[in-house]
């Protein structure tokens, strides 16, 4: 433990790094095989059950099981589009064309630093949140690097020099600008109630989770219930920010062909895919920390509290490294789960409802979405001034 | 594109930056920032092209704001920052209404090269 | 004059608040997914599980025997005939002079149905004189090449197996012909 | 440590910014205006105003940048300029811009170093976002609101001027002959 704690401060975080991108890295690869079983089963159907690597076989119970969940086919995917030839078109830019998929994966990793995923207590008794980088900006940091997701399918589409990639990154840049207003303006309630006068200022997700694992009544309530308008805004405009189902439109295979990556195949399309799980993952976590009280296990039950139950509470004097993992772990567990939960969620959305129109998800950023963004806003403003002002 | 940086012009300030590893004072960022804007400057009168005209506004915005950050973090004070945060609203407001006359002047005259876009002068 | 037909105009009802929202909708969406995803699979697990094939089922056309294992067939080439993509060809034959049932019938010496061709019409069920050829229920055929494709006459017995049907035609002709006077 | 990374991305941001001015292609030079925006912000994290530099990513690399590559791509101008892509008084602003930054270079030059004090002694004002608002909302709140007036007119003159209005279709059809 004590070797731990000497290695460099550069190193420790370029492990700890590693350590995230090799979570979130199968997560959105998983995604991608979670996608086709919820959608089988959402539909009444078994989804991928055949691929098994032989040996698993003979496993008794355990190899039949992932089997039967289709573990296997992911690793056979994995492998079919690494190996796949990797077509270039002759008429694209080929600089754009090759660099448009790392530019989709680099900022859905990125944004991974400052979300934070769990916590554990100290010698202090203080909640000490697990995360690369606790920042003052935190979530602004988020939305920033996601923006910067956009440039892909915007360089993906232009660089393909093909009519629907184009006109699909053209929606795609339209869409997402229009729904970053919403998006941003619907968690500013979260953070006027976080920031009460004379608390200090921070946009850090950490403040938000520590404001939802208070005592009490007001104290220990996820945002979801003080804020349910926010928290409804915000999961929209995060559907319209990912591209998920009712608002993919810069993929929408029934007029574009595939959008933005319609003359991709293989890896670099795959990567596409891997980009696009990533921030649904992010953002699920945003969405998890914001309104449905981060690591905290119930509305009302702090994780402290939780904690003390299971008697993994640290006396005073003693500090026992192997409780503050088990806290540590347990908080990312809860966490995880919560974070799966809306992925499915996402996905359940996508096999149920039918794509937008265009000029619909238009109308429904800019005319519905942004107006009432905005007299949440306004509400929440006021009702903060008349709770916490002097 | 990078090659082409072989001018003189581009290589004079920054071997005289890079030449001693000096630890970096306002002195560096304000000259960086002159750097920029000069960059900027340059690309202005030197691009028939609108969009990119337009462009090299922005990034002499730019240079200007780095300037005020450096002052502000150098000299201990809150004003350049907050300055610059108005410029930066000023500038995506300033964005959006050049980029939608450039697409109306599109819409018109179907070019956006400078020198065709010269109806005052006759 | 046709009486004037009574029109009735209806009227839509407009949306109310909640329907603009679309939401109960979502959510109503929402809970029929949902019940599905608890709900009983409906795939059929196909190379385990066999769909059920009905009586009428135009399956990959065969040839039959009859139940004393003959040949049905007679090489009339109606069939050939009548086959709309010309998918069948048969080269008619003699039946051998040992064989028990010698010179009273032909039978063919080649019969191939190219599935490559075939529509599965089941016409040539249709205009079989003998019953010989029937489209049974064989729904999945593949191959590696076309050749493999082209069902000859032992791929076609032996998909088709035996009809048992109460005509027995070549028992009676043969009874017939043992009991008629020899022509030649 | 600080000398590296502000070299590393000093030479970035004039490299793209470079990049801007001399690339033919359109898209490539807003792709370099991308790069050159997202070296300052990490200028501005070197220079610990965090909040500015997660807003110019936001603000300049998320949605100016953006809105850039959107409108270039909607002309469909990726010849770049069709003919010679520099104006030919491309070598007196070329001098005048040089004769800037000698001017500047002589006057640092001269006057020696501009004072500055150490870093480490002075507070970084830029990293503390609750200074930040607080400035914001008192000693600046004139220019606050003179800036969301400023921004709600800009998007008043945007929607104005994306308008389709009559008589500019017909000018465009005639201009077209016709063709739309």
């Amino acid at each position: 433990m004590n070797l731990f704690l000497q290695i460099p401060p550069v190193v420790l975080g370029l492990l700890k790094g590693l350590a995230v991108i090799c979570v979130i890295f199968p997560i959105a690869g998983a995604c991608s095989m979670a996608e086709r079983k919820v959608s089988a089963w959402l539909q009444g159907r078994f989804g991928p059950n055949r691929v098994i690597v032989p040996w698993f076989e003979w496993i008794p119970f355990l190899g039949r099981g992932l089997q039967r969940l289709g573990v296997f086919n992911l690793l056979a995917d994995g492998g079919k589009l690494l190996f796949k030839e990797d077509p270039l078109p002759g008429h694209v830019n080929k600089f754009y064309f090759m660099i448009a998929p790392a530019i989709a994966i680099i900022p859905a990793f990125t944004t991974v630093v400052v979300v934070p995923f769990g916590a554990y207590i100290d010698q202090a008794g203080q909640v000490v949140p697990l995360m690369l980088a606790n920042v003052d900006v935190g979530l602004l940091a988020v939305f920033a690097i996601a923006s910067l997701g956009i440039y892909s399918m915007i360089l993906a589409g232009w660089a393909s020099n093909s009519k629907y990639p184009f006109l699909g990154s053209v929606r795609a840049s339209a869409q997402l600008v229009s729904y970053e207003l919403s998006l941003t303006l619907s968690v500013l309630p979260v953070f006027l109630w976080v920031n009460a006068p004379g608390t200090g200022a921070s946009l850090s997700l950490v403040r938000v989770v520590a404001f939802q694992s208070l005592p009490g009544f007001w104290g220990g309530t996820w945002f979801i219930f003080l804020m349910p308008v926010s928290a409804f805004v915000f999961l929209i405009a995060l559907f319209a920010e990912t591209n998920r189902l009712p608002f993919d439109m810069i993929e929408s295979e029934a007029d574009l062909v595939g959008g933005f990556h319609t003359e991709y195949g293989s890896f670099k399309w795959s990567l596409f895919f891997v980009a696009e799980y990533a921030h649904m993952t992010v953002g699920s976590g945003v969405f998890v920390l914001l309104f449905f009280g981060g690591w905290n296990p119930l509305p009302w039950l702090p994780i402290g509290t939780f904690f003390g139950w299971l008697g993994l509470v640290q006396s005073a004097g003693q500090f026992s490294y192997a409780i503050a993992i088990t806290q540590g772990v347990l908080s990312i567990a809860i966490f995880l789960a919560k974070v799966l939960f809306m992925i499915f969620f996402f996905m359940w959305v996508r096999w149920t409802v039918p794509r937008f129109r265009y000029d619909q998800v238009m109308r429904i950023g800019w005319r519905r979405l942004l107006p009432l963004a905005l007299a949440n806003v306004v509400v929440y403003a006021i009702v903060i001034a008349l709770l916490q002002g002097d | 594109m990078i090659v082409r940086l072989s001018s003189s012009i581009f290589q004079f300030p920054l071997a005289l930056a890079a030449a001693p590893l000096a630890p970096v004072g306002l002195n560096h960022y304000v000259l960086l920032s002159a750097l920029l804007f000069a960059l900027g400057f340059f690309g202005v009168l030197l691009r028939r092209n609108t969009l990119v005209v337009y462009m090299c506004l922005e990034l002499m915005l730019n240079a200007s704001t780095l300037a005020a950050v450096a002052f502000s973090r150098f000299n201990g004070t809150m004003d350049g920052n907050v300055f610059v945060f108005f410029i930066i609203t000023v500038a995506a407001a300033e964005v959006a209404v050049g980029l939608a006359i450039i697409v109306a002047l599109f819409r018109l005259r179907r070019t956006v090269q400078l020198e065709e876009l010269t109806a005052l002068k006759h | 004059m046709l009486p004037p037909m009574s029109v009735i105009q209806v009227q839509r009802k407009p949306l109310t608040f909640a329907e603009r929202t679309y939401l109960p909708q979502v959510f109503g969406g929402l809970m029929i997914t949902l019940r599905h995803f608890f709900g009983r699979r409906v795939t059929l697990e196909y190379p385990e599980q066999r769909p059920e094939i009905s009586p009428g089922y135009r399956g990959v056309p065969t040839l039959v025997k009859d139940p004393n294992g003959r040949e049905k067939c007679v090489s009339c080439q109606l069939c050939e005939f009548v086959c709309p993509p010309k998918a069948i060809r048969i080269v008619p034959g003699e039946i051998p002079a040992d064989a028990p049932n010698a010179h009273v019938e032909k039978a063919p010496q080649e019969f191939e149905i190219n599935m490559l061709r075939c529509i599965y019409c089941g016409l040539c069920e249709e205009v079989c004189p003998e019953q010989a050829i029937f489209l049974q229920n064989v729904y999945s055929l593949c191959g590696y090449s076309r050749a493999e494709l082209v069902n000859n006459k032992e791929k076609l017995y032996e998909l088709g197996g035996t009809m048992p049907d109460q005509h027995f035609k070549w028992d009676k002709k043969k009874a017939a012909a043992d009991h008629a006077p020899v022509h030649q | 440590m600080a000398e590296f990374p502000f070299y590393l991305f000093a030479f970035l941001t004039v490299v793209a910014a470079a990049g801007v001015v001399v690339n033919r292609n359109a898209v490539n030079a807003a792709i370099c205006l991308l790069v050159s925006f997202v070296g300052m912000a990490a200028l501005f994290v070197l220079l610990e105003a965090y909040f500015l530099a997660v807003l110019q990513v936001l603000v300049y690399a998320g949605a100016v940048a953006v809105l850039f590559l959107f409108i270039i791509m909607l002309f469909d101008v990726k010849g770049g300029d069709p003919r010679k892509p520099y104006k030919k008084i491309a070598a007196g602003s070329g001098l005048v811009a040089l004769a800037l930054l000698t001017t500047g270079l002589l006057s640092l030059a001269k006057h020696g170093q501009l004072v500055s004090a150490d870093p480490a002694t002075v507070p970084a004002a830029g990293a503390n976002l609750k200074t930040f608002g607080y400035q914001l909302f008192t000693t600046y709140l004139l220019p606050v609101e003179v800036t969301g007036f400023l921004l709600l007119i800009a998007m008043l003159g945007v929607v104005v001027l994306s308008k389709k209005h009559l008589e500019e279709t017909e000018a465009r059809s005639q201009h077209s002959g016709g063709k739309v």
